[in-house]
């Protein structure tokens, strides 16, 4: 088992007598964890199928229509009436011509005195995914109804669905993204404000030139040869993000450089990096701590604005910057912006929670009642 | 220190090159050029803020206008070659004996590309002398350009970047002397909240809420003055400009509280505790005085030092998204332009000038470190 | 005679991860105006933590009960603008610890000028007329040059004077000094008594008193309370105690003294530390461009020697370059000249090299509080070295960690505690016992007994003896504190202004001072008449 | 040659017929007695720096071509026809190889100086050499000479061997400025600039605010204003134009009453914006009028160049899955129509079987047209349900790509028999149509054709579809025809531009289409224009080279209640600038009513 130190054990302890921190953390988590199974929460494929005895779980699975006695050997599309009513009466070629009459009236596994293989299929919560182009019978986006809890947006897709995935998505970038920017960031920072001299001078130099680059033009140039993805995007955010934190860092470090206690480390032969990041950066963390969330945040904005500015991920992919370009564009639909808006500040608010805390279970000073 | 702002100084030298080979050389690479913009623009194709303004239609980029005059469309050779010439691609080579004017038309001239290198050096060359030239889709040098777009940007940087400060710097104190009452559970919720909401819906709710015709009219919807400004009184001018600036000024600056406020909040908190500020207190300081008088420097170093920085967003501090909104003509909206049409003559001058200021910030910046806190040395710690 | 201070059943405990410790118990004393009263006791017994809550400085983890009378009113949950009025004013403060009290981004004009301006509500010259000659009260030399440093810029005992002119700077009816003259050495010692007796003389200032140096107390103290674990157990005239104490404690913290004489030093001991002439002179510089306009000339041309299982005493007026020669040779700062260790030149080397000779060389810093790293518990200060210079085989790091503090005469059980929640002298020993862990070669300690009580001091000093005696340990003993001085030292040097004005053998320098300085010192530590010289 | 026939007209058109006789007093569709006076104001997007519409510099005032005029004006209710307004008449030879122009010597420049044939040839002198680029080569390449005859006399003379059908139009439409002015204000042409050229139409700039506001003022020394042509017309005393740069906010000028005319372009706003209080009150009306322009050719051209595209039946499967019907009503509000031909809503779409006269015309052709073109009905956009998938296409489609070799494998796409996959990249440069593609490409999918959306910026776009790249699958473009076709179908058609023609997007390489083309050319009737016009738009439709999308079949126009317009409009324009006019009275009521 993992075991805490004593101070970590006494930071946690801090912690979770932080009461808004600590639920924060909770909630945050169940949360994540939840849109993890994001695929099963909300799917245009049911989670398991059952067919002439047969059972099927075609979320994970590729199963042709033909599997199901139809007639394409393109993947079965669930949502089809058809489709479901070949499953529910067990592969009748009839339901071609009347599918809803059959599927009532194979309730009772019987149709016309004959027989059936009744069939079922269990779907997810929300039989919608993100991509699920749905028919709203009426004009997208259409109005949060029992169908769509959240109504759909301009392309006729589920809304609560494409947070589901768009919240999956945005943490996931977003976590992997400042991750490695905050990492560089910090590191780059800490170097440069800790020697100082010529490595501050030149890396000082390399930022400038770094940061006054046109970031829309490498994304240009590296979505035309690669293609517009995911990762790349981490990559480009990661790579335009780091010098963000890299300023404060460095301030910082120079001024703690020159503390006493810093002296005594070096006293003591203590290794630069670890005078670096055991004596300095605790307490040269306020700032970083503080804009942590920010960045976090930020980072889903920065997709966000991308997005806006059709640099962004591919628009079939469930961003949550393409869901406030629509909210706006489709002032006529507020559910939309409100999702938007209520997606974003409760993530933020859960991340700006769980930091204060995390401040203050290394604040040496504070005291906890 | 002194030898250390000369060594600065003569540093602004290679990384102005390096910012500019970096860039030109991005230039090479990036796919479309200005010349394909033109083309686009000639076929009517869409402007290039439709997407940010959004509520374009599909039905809308059908083309179309005056028929006749465009006559059957198509974009002959020679027409192109002209553009490169003019444009600094290319030139015009003669064979030897010609006289008179060089043009492609002429039969002993043809059109020569110029190579990158040479390109760049005649580039830098020009920048050397301050020649920074003219934008590609307007008869304009770029510096005016960009001193016409200077008033708006300036109007939203200046305000909204007053506003956060005058605002979060004293909330994050009260905040840290607060800290954890309900006070400062509530106007976290609030700030937080604030930063929530994106920030050209906000300004678009703005507009429609009290500029538009749905709800109240309070405020125009666009623009920095009214059309009759230059009749109204010195009172009436500065009432005008304030009646103009409220929403766009509000829009900019509702997120930005956030991050400053629990910035300052968190570094007093750090400090406020240390033995220094006992001491004061000892000295029986009122509050304030122990806060701003004493507190105040310690925390917020990189505040402070922030501060020339800071003199950059007011000049260059609007956002793209809140000038489309209010249809005001800003630096945002010439550099997301200059970006999309690639007109490089404005987005290297830019670059130029504005990495030059940036440079020289960046000094300050860092002697307003030794300002704030005279431990602070730039020197290499080896001894 | 009223009584200005009146402190009944003080009851202080801090929180600390969620549990309550006491730190004060039920005191009770009074201060009468004109009166001095003398808090002393053992380190970590709560003296600070008492005069600090008279007018509510405690950090707020701190809850008090019971009741602070000022002059009749109620101190213990006034509100601000009383507490603000009293401050400063009514009643000064100075701080145990000078050195991280002062604020670090002021210069000493603005700390001082702040005061006056505060509460006498002077401006202009004025403020400066009175910051000179408070400053020259205090016995800083050339007050005119320093007024534009920062705190950082001093030495330990001129930032202590520091405090004291700031405290003095408004007449105070009450003067609450937290072991003010620590820093100080003999003879400016001497002279701040003065100006505090002249001070209670003409203005009947009233002075609580917390010392370790009982000298001091019965020299200047009407009363004395001693206190021990939160608790004063006992208190009375300073004649009677002193003639009669009746307390256990009492009887042992007047016995105790540091004494005896080290172990002689092996003939053939090697020489571990060598300095050639070194020099270590500070810039003066000004102007946003800083442009170096001067120099504070710290050290000038300082050859030492010291060899294993031998101590050097480094003793020298405050402001003297005690400190910095100290830290310039364990290469913590740069200076000119060649440093030997053993019989390498390790001048001009880099950390990377010098890393592995950091096991051999450590250094006690004058200013404990500012050493240790605020987020770290006293187990990983103390252990760090450790990690650093690895274990012996067999040995568990918590256990060695436990056993040095118990040995510097800290209880184990508070090694998670963050530096912030001690005492001064017992941050003052952890200090101590994370350069001791090592078992280093050469040990160089700036004053580490000055936050000690005798008994602790005593215990320290034992230590150290033993050590050296079992390890050869060579050390550098900076102090002011001539007695401990004389009783680990084998040889001494007496700097002042940067000069080693004298240097030889302990005994001799002790016996038969040579310099008019070094005489002047001596008289003042132990009390001689002029001209009258110190038995061997 | 003297037995020439030389016609003197007073205005010309392609075929030769002239609906208005020389002695017309106004023209059908306006209201001769409409009243002068008032304002019209419209929005427009982004911003304006320039006057000068001429240059590719700057960004021009939408509007800022109305100071001018030229010899020859069109209407709004015949096609090919042309009336003199500067010009009083026109001489040409039967073979149009040559035009004289008549000028009116009553004409004047707004200033009030007269325009004469220096200031017309200097005019198009100035556009030959310094003109926007496509006028400049089209006039170099027809007009052989200019020459002023005298003060009122010009005369254009064609080159040999260029149709010349249409060539006294298109010199005859060259907007006239005032030379003497461009010299005097020392001009460069090829400049932007905020002060405009000298010209003689009915309005002249009246004031403007720099990227903001533009007004134009009706003026009152106009030379032209008796001219039967102008009757009716240009009745408002001045117009304003709006610039937004954000939609939302110009929508709210409007609500607002900042300005009073809207052309609504949006069919969200227009099917869910007009619910404001203006409207309810009935100040606001909102109209749809119906449009009897030509649709625009608005379709995804399909790359035939593209090894797997270059099998019809594969192209006739991908259009078969774009669902117009549920698009229509779900991302657009219904307000759309589908085109099938490239002359939609025109009388030259082809319908139905051939006819006998068509007929005549492909038969001969019957080796090398596509399959059906003779014996079945023109290929119709396929029809589908309201569900988004629609199943009956879909096995439709199936059945077309099994024939074709492309067979679904076990993972469900479809490989050739090389096992490559159908792959289908729709290039788009516009967020806007990221809705109509992502079901479009879900729909594909669900086909087993590997296809993929790209959104790229406007620049990257133009350079992926234009020669020599043509590197796209599946873009959106104009396949633009005109009402009297001519040598730009080559351009857009022909196989002699398909590798290097911007506007043979698809890349199309048709024998057939060829000769189809060549018989347009010829026609010399409008009856044998139509007939030519209809086969090539059969043959056309039956390559399959695109997937039409969408046209608007009406003006959807929102207005304060205080213009009117003629009743019924014309077919081939709105009008709202030139023909409606301004009721002042309603004006008031609205005003009485807090309207504005
Ligand atoms: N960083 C610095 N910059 C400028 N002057 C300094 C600096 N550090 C120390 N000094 C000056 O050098 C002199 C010697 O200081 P040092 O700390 O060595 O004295 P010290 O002998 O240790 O005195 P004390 O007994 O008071 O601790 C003092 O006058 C001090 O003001
Ligand atoms: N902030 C704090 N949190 C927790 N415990 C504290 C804190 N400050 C002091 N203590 C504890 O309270 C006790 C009394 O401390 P105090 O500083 O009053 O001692 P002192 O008598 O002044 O000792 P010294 O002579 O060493 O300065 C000590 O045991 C110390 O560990
Ligand atoms: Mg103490
Ligand atoms: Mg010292």
């Amino acid at each position: 088992m993992f075991k805490l130190s004593p101070l970590n054990q006494r930071r946690w302890r801090n912690f979770r007598r932080n009461k808004r921190a600590y639920w924060s953390l909770v909630i945050f988590a169940v949360l994540f964890g939840l849109s993890l199974f994001a695929e099963l929460l909300a799917n245009d494929k049911p989670i398991m199928v059952r067919y002439r005895g047969e059972t099927f779980v075609p979320t994970y699975n590729f199963y042709p229509e033909t599997a199901f006695g139809g007639d394409l050997r393109t993947e079965a599309v669930y949502r089809d009436i058809e489709v479901q009513c070949l499953i529910v009466t067990g592969g009748l070629e009839d339901c071609w011509d009347d599918p809803e009459a059959f599927i009532e009236d194979a309730q009772d596994g019987v149709i016309n005195g004959e027989e059936i293989e009744k069939g079922f299929m269990l779907w997810p919560p929300i039989p919608y995914s993100f991509m699920t182009v749905n028919d709203i019978g009426g004009t997208a986006p259409s109005a949060p109804d029992g169908d769509h809890w959240l109504g759909t947006d301009d392309t006729a897709r589920d809304v609560v669905a494409r947070v589901i995935y768009g919240f999956r998505l945005s943490i996931i970038f977003t976590i992997i993204v400042t991750a490695i920017a905050s990492f560089i960031g910090i590191i780059a920072g800490a170097v440069q404000g800790f020697f100082g001299g010529w490595v501050d001078l030149i890396f000082q130099r390399i930022i400038e030139i770094w940061t006054s680059t046109p970031q829309l033009y490498i994304i240009i140039i590296l979505f035309a040869i690669l293609g517009r993805s995911f990762w790349l995007l981490v990559f480009l955010t990661a790579l335009f993000g780091w010098p963000a934190l890299v300023g404060v860092v460095r301030a910082e470090f120079l001024r703690a450089r020159n503390f006493e206690y810093v002296r005594a480390a070096r006293a003591l032969g203590v290794s630069n990096w670890t005078i670096m990041f055991r004596h300095m950066l605790p307490n040269a963390m306020v700032a970083t701590l503080t804009l942590l969330p920010f960045i976090i945040t930020g980072t889903i904005g920065t997709l966000a604005s991308l997005d806006f500015l059709g640099f962004g991920l591919p628009s079939s992919a469930p961003s949550l910057g393409e869901l406030t370009l629509q909210a706006k564009q489709n002032l006529q639909a507020p559910w939309l912006a409100f999702t938007a808006f209520f997606t974003f500040a409760i993530m933020l608010s859960l991340l700006v929670f769980i930091f204060e805390g995390v401040r203050d279970a290394f604040d040496p000073r504070k005291t906890f009642q | 220190m002194g030898a250390y702002i000369l060594r600065r100084l003569l540093l602004i030298i290679p990384t102005l090159l390096g910012i500019m080979i970096i860039n030109f050389g991005l230039t090479q690479f990036v796919p479309g050029g200005p010349i394909e913009q033109i083309i686009a623009q000639v076929q009517g194709e869409g402007d290039v803020f439709q997407g940010i303004a959004g509520g374009g239609d599909v039905g809308e980029s059908m083309a179309g206008g005056d028929d006749r005059y465009a006559g059957a469309r198509g974009l002959p050779q020679d027409f192109l070659d002209k553009l490169e010439i003019e444009m600094g691609f290319a030139r015009i080579v003669c064979a030897d004996g010609f006289v008179g004017e060089p043009t492609v038309d002429a039969p002993e001239c043809e059109k020569e590309a110029i190579p990158v290198a040479e390109r760049f050096l005649i580039l830098i060359g020009n920048y050397i002398t301050f020649d920074f030239g003219e934008s590609y889709f307007r008869s304009i040098s770029v510096i005016d350009l960009v001193l016409e777009k200077m008033p708006v940007s300036i109007t939203l940087g200046l305000w909204s970047t007053l506003i956060a400060y005058l605002i979060s710097i004293p909330l994050g104190i009260r905040k840290a002397v607060k800290d954890g009452s309900t006070f400062d559970t509530w106007t976290s919720g609030a700030i937080i909240l604030a930063y929530a909401i994106p920030g050209f819906l906000f300004a678009v709710l703005l507009l429609v809420l009290f500029a538009g015709g749905s709800y109240v009219k309070w405020f125009p919807l666009r623009g920095l003055t009214s059309d009759g400004f230059d009749d109204l009184s010195l009172l009436g001018k500065i009432g005008d400009y304030f009646w103009h600036i409220t929403l766009p000024v509000i829009a900019s600056t509702i997120s930005s509280f956030a991050t400053l406020t629990l910035l300052t909040k968190n570094s007093f908190l750090d400090e406020i505790k240390k033995q220094y500020v006992i001491t004061a207190r000892a000295k029986g300081l009122s509050e304030k005085g122990v806060l701003y008088g004493h507190v105040f420097r310690n925390a917020m170093l990189i505040v402070i030092a922030g501060f020339p920085g800071l003199f950059i967003s007011v000049f260059f501090g609007s956002s793209i998204i809140i000038e489309t909104i209010f249809s005001l003509d800003g630096l945002g909206r010439l550099g997301f332009e200059a970006a999309v049409a690639r007109d490089y003559p404005v987005i290297f001058a830019t670059l130029y000038v504005f990495g030059l200021i940036g440079l020289l910030i960046g000094i300050l910046s860092d002697l307003m470190y030794v300002l704030v806190d005279p431990r602070i040395d730039f020197e290499s710690r080896e001894t | 005679m009223t009584q200005m201070l009146k402190v009944r059943d003080l009851t202080v405990s801090f929180r600390q991860d969620g549990k309550d410790s006491f730190a004060v118990k039920g005191v009770s004393f009074d201060v009468e105006s004109g009166e001095t009263v003398a808090l002393v006791g053992e380190s970590g017994s709560g003296k600070s933590v008492t005069a600090l809550s008279t007018v509510s400085l405690l950090p707020e983890s701190a809850t008090i009960a019971g009741s602070i009378t000022y002059n009749g009113a109620e101190m213990v949950g006034a509100d601000a603008k009383r507490l603000r009025d009293v401050r400063g004013n009514d009643i000064s403060f100075i701080f145990q610890e000078p050195m991280t009290s002062l604020n670090p981004l002021h210069t000493l004009e603005k700390q001082l000028a702040e005061s006056i301006q505060l509460h006498q509500g002077l401006t202009g010259p004025a403020v400066r007329e009175r910051i000179l000659e408070l400053l020259h009260k205090v016995g800083i030399r050339d007050p005119e040059t320093r007024l534009g440093s920062y705190p950082h810029q001093l030495s330990g005992g001129q930032r202590q004077r520091v405090m004291i002119a700031m405290a003095l700077a408004n007449g105070p009816d009450l003067l609450i000094a937290d072991e003010p003259t620590t820093a100080l050495d003999v003879t400016i010692q001497a002279q701040i008594l003065e100006l505090l007796a002249d001070l209670k003389r003409e203005e009947g200032m009233s002075l609580l008193f917390i010392t370790h140096d009982l000298g001091i107390v019965r020299k200047i103290a009407d009363r004395v309370c001693v206190m021990k674990d939160g608790e004063i157990v006992e208190a009375g005239k300073t004649d009677e105690i002193f003639a009669n104490p009746q307390h256990p404690y009492t009887r042992k913290l007047l016995e105790a003294e540091a004494a005896g004489l080290p172990d002689p030093v092996p003939e053939n001991a090697p020489e571990v530390i060598h300095t050639d002439a070194l020099r270590i002179w500070f810039p003066i510089q000004a102007g946003l461009m800083r442009k170096t306009v001067g120099h504070v000339k710290a050290v000038n041309e300082a050859s030492i020697s010291v060899r294993a299982g031998e101590t050097l005493g480094i003793v020298g007026e405050s402001g003297s370059g005690k400190t910095t020669l100290a830290l310039a040779i364990m290469r913590l700062i740069s200076s000119e000249g060649g440093i030997n260790f053993d019989g390498q030149n390790i001048q001009g080397w880099k950390s990377r090299q010098l890393r592995p000779l950091r096991r051999d060389m450590q250094i006690v810093f004058q200013d404990p509080f500012g050493s240790l790293s605020p987020r770290m518990t006293i187990e990983q200060i103390v252990a760090e070295g450790l990690g650093v210079h690895g274990v012996e085989p067999g040995k568990d790091k918590r256990q060695l960690v436990a056993d040095i503090l118990t040995e510097v005469g800290l209880e184990p059980e508070m090694m998670h505690r963050y530096p912030h929640e001690f005492s001064g002298g017992q941050r003052q020993r952890i200090a101590i016992a994370r350069a001791m862990i090592l078992r280093p070669r050469v040990l160089v300690l700036d004053e580490p007994t000055s936050a000690l009580d005798m008994t602790v001091q005593v215990q320290i000093v034992d230590l150290l003896r033993d050590l050296q005696r079992k390890y050869q340990l060579a050390y550098l003993f900076i102090s002011h504190d001539l007695r401990v001085v004389r009783a680990l030292s084998h040889k001494v040097i007496v700097m002042k202004q940067g000069d080693i004005v004298e240097a030889g053998d302990s005994e001799a320098i002790f016996t038969a001072p040579q310099s008019d300085y070094t005489r002047a010192l001596m008289e003042a530590a132990f009390d001689l008449k002029p001209g009258e010289v110190l038995s061997a | 040659e003297a037995e020439e026939t030389i016609i003197k007209s007073h205005g010309i058109s392609t075929f030769g017929e002239l609906k208005y006789p020389a002695d017309f007093t106004h023209l059908d569709y306006v209201n001769p007695d409409a009243p002068k006076g008032g304002e019209m104001s419209s929005w427009a997007f982004g911003a304006f720096d320039s006057m000068h519409p001429y240059s590719i510099k700057g960004r021009a005032e939408g509007l800022s071509s109305i100071f001018f005029e030229s010899l020859l004006i069109g209407t709004a209710d015949e096609i090919g026809s042309a009336y003199g307004l500067l010009a009083e008449t026109l001489e040409y030879p039967e073979d149009r190889s040559w035009v004289i122009f008549n000028l009116r010597p009553e004409a004047r420049f707004s200033d009030g100086s007269p325009l004469t044939a220096e200031d017309v040839i200097f005019s198009y002198e100035t556009f030959l050499t310094k003109g926007l680029s496509s006028y400049r080569t089209q006039l170099a390449k027809k007009v052989k000479s200019a020459e002023a005859l005298d003060a009122h006399r010009v005369k254009y003379t064609f080159h040999e061997g260029v149709p010349t059908r249409d060539l006294p139009q298109d010199v005859g439409g060259i907007p006239v400025f005032s030379k003497a002015h461009y010299i005097a204000n020392n001009r460069d042409f090829e400049e932007n600039s905020l002060e405009p050229l000298l010209g003689s139409a009915p309005y002249v700039l009246d004031s403007m605010d720099v990227g903001k506001t533009a007004i134009y003022r009706l003026n009152s020394d106009y030379w032209g204003a008796h001219l039967p042509i102008n009757k009716g017309r240009n009745n408002f005393e001045t117009i304003r134009r709006e610039y937004y740069a954000d939609y939302n906010a110009a929508f709210e000028g409007f609500k607002a009453g900042n300005y009073t005319f809207r052309n609504e372009a949006s069919s969200k706003i227009w099917g869910t914006g007009y619910d404001f209080p203006a409207v309810e009150k009935g100040h606001v009306i909102r109209a749809e009028l119906h449009d009897g322009s030509k649709a625009p050719g608005q379709g995804f051209v399909l790359n035939t160049r593209r090894p797997q595209l270059q099998d019809r039946r594969v192209r006739e499967a991908i259009g078969l899955m774009f669902n117009f019907e549920w698009s229509n009503e779900t991302l657009f509000y219904g307000i759309y129509a589908r085109p099938s031909s490239f002359w939609e809503n025109s009388h030259l779409a082809a319908e139905g079987m051939p006819t006998e006269a068509e007929l005549e015309i492909l038969t001969p052709l019957a080796d090398i047209l596509p399959p059906g073109v003779l014996d079945e009905p023109a290929v119709m956009a396929p029809v589908s349900s309201m569900r988004q998938l629609d199943r009956k296409n879909l096995r439709k489609a199936s059945a077309l790509l099994d024939e074709a070799g492309w067979v679904v494998g076990d993972d469900g796409m479809r490989r050739n028999a090389a096992g490559e996959t159908l792959r289908l990249e729709f290039l788009n440069d516009s967020q806007t149509f990221d809705r109509v593609i992502n079901p479009y490409i879900d729909n594909l999918r669900r086909l087993g054709v590997d296809a993929v959306h790209t959104r790229v910026d406007n620049a990257e776009a133009t350079n992926r579809e234009r020669p020599p790249a043509f590197d796209f699958d599946v873009t959106t473009a104009f396949l633009q025809t005109g009402y009297i076709p001519g040598s730009e179908l080559r351009q857009y058609f022909g196989s002699e531009t398909a590798d290097t023609s911007t506007f043979n997007k698809m890349g199309l390489k048709s024998e057939a289409v060829d000769k189809l083309i060549d018989v347009v050319l010829a026609a010399s009737t409008e009856a044998e224009l139509e007939v030519a016009v209809k086969a090539l738009d059969r043959v056309l439709r039956a390559e399959r080279i695109w997937v039409p999308q969408w046209y608007k079949d009406a003006h959807t126009v929102a207005y304060f209640d205080i213009y009117e317009h003629p009743d019924p409009l014309p077919p081939y324009a709105l009008g709202n600038l030139d023909f409606w006019w301004y009721n002042a009275e309603k004006a008031e009521k609205l005003k009485a009513a807090g309207a504005f």
